[in-house]
């Protein structure tokens, strides 16, 4: 068993799905010939032929609805969209018609699609190439949002969130796609999508990451073991719907609870965790929340990018902080 | 824009008209096959006279408090009845918010419609076409759809077609125009109807773009586009018979645009007279696809005064049943909103759930 | 000085900018001749003429989007969305392009638009038209989301609106409309948009709300007064950026948090607070927040609109319910 | 489409193409009144040599990692130096991400550029040409931009016009077509160019629209379309020209499309070899630009060997000292991030800035 990237494990998963179910199709910009701008579907055009993998128009707002009458239709669309920056045009389709599709028709029809986009920062890639955008999907109810930070789950994921019947935004961490390798077994079976991955456990604070963040956030605590802190790390890789209780366990015992994500501050999705905290543990809480994010400006382009992201650095002082609160 | 010295015609195009029965139900020009059975008029007309009939109704009911706003289809049946009956039942119709007439031939019951209007999601749960889509309200977005609905059946080489509706206000969104466009690329069955009815709400079809056709937006995407009489039923029935044929031979997609007229305010919810005259309107009443039917098959001998009070009578019935169901229908469960949200309800749901239905006991 | 409802307040609010500054123009679907499908621009075509007030094609993408061009040339556009559930295919071009052309060019060009659009429910109206879509807004920085409660409000926030220098996108709870009257001084004065306004003092427990929610706290508050409770009732009016200083010093003093949207729970915008809440005023609070949102599921037809929407009773349940813990 | 039996063209159309300078320089049918001053093509060649010279540079420097991905205009600099030049200061420039040749043209800097591509906002804020638009990133969607700034233009009687320029691919996005439309139905004074490179990176022209020519997309949005041969700086220019002068005077948005030839990878980012092979490009090197005008000027003899040795070590010149500006120019402050977002910083964002602040002060 080899040693795989992130993006080869994206597209491990989309060849098993492809090969066990005929339903499956693959679409996007570039995905055919050049199998994607980051290889995620490298040699599935010559594997499965041009019905089964498809260079479509630039279009994005038809990518996803296009999608959804494929999906509506029996098959199973994985459509990529080439950088997160451009997943925007697809949230009228995708909150108005894929998240509704079967609770409008109470359950006739239904849309088993996924919509797949590498997002974030951290490569220093071109302006509108690195924004984080969980947030938008995450608050539509009727999509599943899921985002792995490793080989192994994002093999497992995408082969969940390919044979759900229901929409799943899957968001792909492009400054992980081959910064880690790890073993991965093609071995069919899917990681479940309702449930946090708990990463490390630990007494003393609750770190809670996703994405590239989460790697941040194992590195603080790897920082933070060594002065004696032990931290538990909680990857919300399944977004939504949001499994809090796996979170909500944690700080239960730690009383700390630190929230990393790179996405602007306001709004973004560790409002909801803290807030989920806030409701639900707050009798168990030593310290105030802390959420390490982003700031509430347009992303940089890259010379600024450093001073932008947060990283390992910064979890780690914000635990710390927590930890002085007795 | 002026001629250079150097020049030669990249391209032309030419838009084609399709007209048969004239405004008094004339055939100055002889009729397709399809009309040599007056049975088969008959069935057309028919369907168009309920259409009518069920939309007066329901306009009736919005008013009394009974239904939600509606979008009659007044003076537009043509279109709906001349699509719809030239598809198979295996095809796929992706229809607008005005299709009633489409949708009742298909088999949408009149109840669903009620429903649906009357705010109630069950009423897109249609019980007899199993796949044709629900009514679209976002306007323009069922376009894309109707793609991926083409595109799924001819990767499975069936020999179906996707057939999909909208109004001239649409053709101005880029929903539209993308959809169009890879359905050319990928040469998909699908047929593109357009119901140009002259206004988007309030907005006039001059001030919704500069094109002279609507038809020749497909001139964009490289597939044919065809204009029609659609206040002639035979003639759309003609074209999109020609375009579904098309389709399902594999020669791909079609745009037809019908040239029709809203007789009627754009929806319960709006007050014409704010924007357009009597004036404007009355001509159109002399164009309307009805009569001019009628007036054709009276003609041939093949409708009566007697059969035309049956019919209203008989349509009169049926909408009475329909919407005494209707009215007789008890209210969803609460519940359902998270029920059929997903396929089966996630367990960071269940909390929810559980509150909704404690809520609703208590105070229900 | 007669009374007035929120929707005239919005048209008083249109024909004051417009009168006092030629570069005010209006633009949107039906805006013209038919005053809007609220009426919100009734008379303005008349009064200013096809100039200044304009109906567009039917293309809420490029409504946005030539929006963008008209303010980054001078002109100060304010554009009608006809719906909420028609807002999401702006979020492009007012992500992308609106809430960046300041930055992206270091101030070179800017973007003073006002995007309008009636949104949220109760008033049964069809699929598509009851949406709660400020968090979708709120979470893109340069950005301002303003949400009126009260024709006074819709009148002052709409001039500061219109005649701030940087894209604004404004929310009107069409439930409100017509429901509230008041008297409304048509003296050219904005109010400002980076603070919450406190609508009612209370020590006893902070309510926080915004739009049509407002109302409902508001009434809440009455219920909870005649039990001996004392409320105090926030209105977040100005979602974006977040005055959370006003919240907190509530806070500080009630010790008690009850948050209330229309939008689903997950993602909803009361997370962002709830979150502040935690990491700000934790040490203050007495109970655990609460918020009483919408359900996390497609925002229903009618039949079943008020299963779905949060009411006063809800809110004063919840605040009842924090006052429980001592 | 078969034919039906009563049919009339509803509308015709024909799509013009212009072209001057065949692919050896040679102008078989004479030329345009612009050509009459070899001076004026002179500054046409120079502005296309220094393109290409900049260009480059820029790869080279982004292969050297001192320079973010760039995309290189080889092969098309015709059509941004074509446009640009029959631009007046006072008219608006929205360009794609490909058109530096235009901008250079309009007074943007190759400092600025590279600042830009060295991921620097600072590179946007043109010194020179402050109302052009910068960079657009998101293909398509600066189109409907263009229609703003032409109607901004109209609605001030201000005798300016609007430029936009994207590929072949932005043609696909919903939003090209909406600006399109709405700058038909307004009469907006735009003009519409896209650069037909034959490729959205592996994408090719015929894999994104059946439509024949991408000009012909101007007949959806009833405004004239033109195909130019996009090699043929004179052909562009003209084409341009007659275009601007149009909208100018009154009547109105033209699209034209330029056809050329994307004789590199898509960006530095991309590897064309995995789609498309050696024999596929080298045809199109026969038919670049630059040998074209350059052999036309060799003949009519107003360009030499030292005029052209010459030229290359005066750009080698400039680029080399816009190079160095850049790489010696100091980095932003990170404050510029959220200081820059707002006329000026809103209170609640104070805290996020003090932190900032803090936060680089310390490690900065
Ligand atoms: C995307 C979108 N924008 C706005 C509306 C509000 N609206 C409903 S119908 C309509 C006009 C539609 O005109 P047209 O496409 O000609 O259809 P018609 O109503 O004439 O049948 C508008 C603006 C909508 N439903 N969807
Ligand atoms: C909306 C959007 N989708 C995808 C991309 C990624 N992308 C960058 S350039 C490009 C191809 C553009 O093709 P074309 O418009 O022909 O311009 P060219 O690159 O040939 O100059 C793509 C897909 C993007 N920048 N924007
Ligand atoms: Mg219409
Ligand atoms: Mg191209």
């Amino acid at each position: 068993m080899a040693e795989i990237t992130l993006v080869e494990a994206v597209t491990l998963a989309l060849a098993r799905t492809m090969q066990d179910d005929p339903s499956v199709i693959v679409l996007g910009e570039d995905v055919g010939r050049d199998g994607g701008v980051f290889r995620a579907t490298d040699g599935l055009l010559a594997r499965f032929g041009p019905d089964r993998v498809r260079d479509t128009p630039l279009a994005e707002t038809a990518i996803a609805g296009v999608s959804v009458g494929l999906a509506a239709c029996g098959l199973r669309p994985v459509a990529e969209i080439q950088f997160d920056g451009f997943t925007y045009p697809t949230i009228d389709q995708m909150a108005n018609h894929a998240a509704r599709l079967r609770t409008r028709t109470r359950g006739r029809l239904s849309c088993p699609m996924v919509l797949r986009a590498p997002y974030g920062g951290g490569i220093h890639a071109p302006e509108h190439h690195s924004d984080s955008v969980e947030t938008f999907f995450a608050h539509v109810p009727g999509l599943r949002v899921v985002i792995p930070s490793s080989p192994r789950q994002a093999y497992g994921l995408l082969l969940s969130a390919v044979r759900d019947p229901d929409p799943v935004v899957f968001l792909e961490p492009k400054r992980l796609y081959r910064s880690v390798r790890e073993e991965v077994a093609d071995d069919g079976r899917g990681l479940p999508l309702d449930t946090c991955f708990t990463l490390r456990e630990g007494g003393d604070v609750t770190l809670v990451a996703w994405g590239a963040m989460l790697r941040e956030a194992l590195a603080a605590a790897a920082q933070l073991a060594s002065e004696g802190i032990e931290a538990a790390v909680i990857d919300v890789a399944t977004l939504a719907p949001l499994d809090a209780s796996s979170i909500l366990r944690s700080v239960e015992i730690t009383g700390r609870c630190v929230i990393a994500h790179e996405a602007p501050l306001t709004g973004g999705f560790g409002g909801e965790i803290a807030a989920r905290v806030a409701e639900h543990a707050l009798l168990s809480l030593l310290a105030p929340v802390r959420r390490v994010t982003g700031l509430d400006c347009v992303m940089p382009l890259p010379r600024l990018e450093g001073s932008y992201l947060p990283t390992a650095d910064m979890i780690a002082a914000a635990a710390r902080d927590v930890m002085s609160h007795r | 824009m002026p001629e250079a010295s150097a020049r030669r015609d990249a391209a032309s195009f030419r838009i084609p008209y399709c007209s048969y029965l004239d405004a008094h139900g004339r055939a100055a020009g002889g009729l397709p096959d399809l009309a040599r059975s007056t049975d088969e008029l008959v069935r057309l007309y028919r369907a168009m006279v309920l259409t009518r009939a069920f939309d007066e109704k329901a306009v009736a009911l919005q008013r009394t408090g009974r239904l939600g706003t509606y979008a009659s289809a007044l003076g537009q049946e043509a279109v709906g009845v001349g699509v719809a009956s030239a598809m198979r039942p295996e095809d796929v119709l992706l229809p607008s918010f005005r299709e009633q007439a489409a949708m009742l031939w298909r088999g949408v019951t009149m109840t669903e419609l009620l429903l649906y209007w009357g705010g109630d999601e069950r009423g897109s749960d249609f019980k007899g076409p199993r796949s044709d889509f629900p009514v679209c309200i976002p306007v323009g977005t069922q376009f894309p759809h109707a793609v991926g609905v083409g595109m799924a059946m001819k990767l499975r080489r069936e020999p179906r077609v996707s057939v999909v509706i909208g109004g001239d206000g649409a053709t101005s969104k880029g929903d539209f125009y993308e959809a169009l466009n890879i359905a050319g690329t990928w040469q998909v069955p699908v047929v593109f109807v357009i119901a140009n009815n002259g206004w988007a709400i309030s907005v006039p079809r001059a001030a919704q773009t500069a094109a002279e056709t609507l038809a020749q937006k497909a001139i964009a995407a490289g597939i044919p586009g065809e204009q029609v009489d659609g206040n002639d039923v035979i003639a759309v029935r003609d074209a999109a018979s020609r375009a579904i044929e098309r389709a399902r031979s594999g020669h791909g997609a079609t745009l037809i645009e019908a040239v029709t007229y809203r007789l009627t305010d754009h929806t319960t919810a709006d007050d014409a007279r704010r924007y357009r005259t009597d004036a404007d309107v009355s001509p159109h009443w002399k164009e309307e696809p009805i009569a001019r039917l009628r007036a054709y098959l009276a003609a041939e001998g093949a409708w009566t005064k007697d059969a035309e009070t049956a019919l209203i009578a008989a349509c009169r019935k049926d909408i009475d049943v329909a919407v005494e169901t209707y009215l007789a229908t008890p209210p969803p469960a609460p519940t359902d909103m998270l029920d059929f949200l997903f396929e089966s309800l996630p367990t960071p749901l269940a909390d929810q759930r559980a509150a909704l239905a404690a809520r609703e006991s208590t105070h229900g």
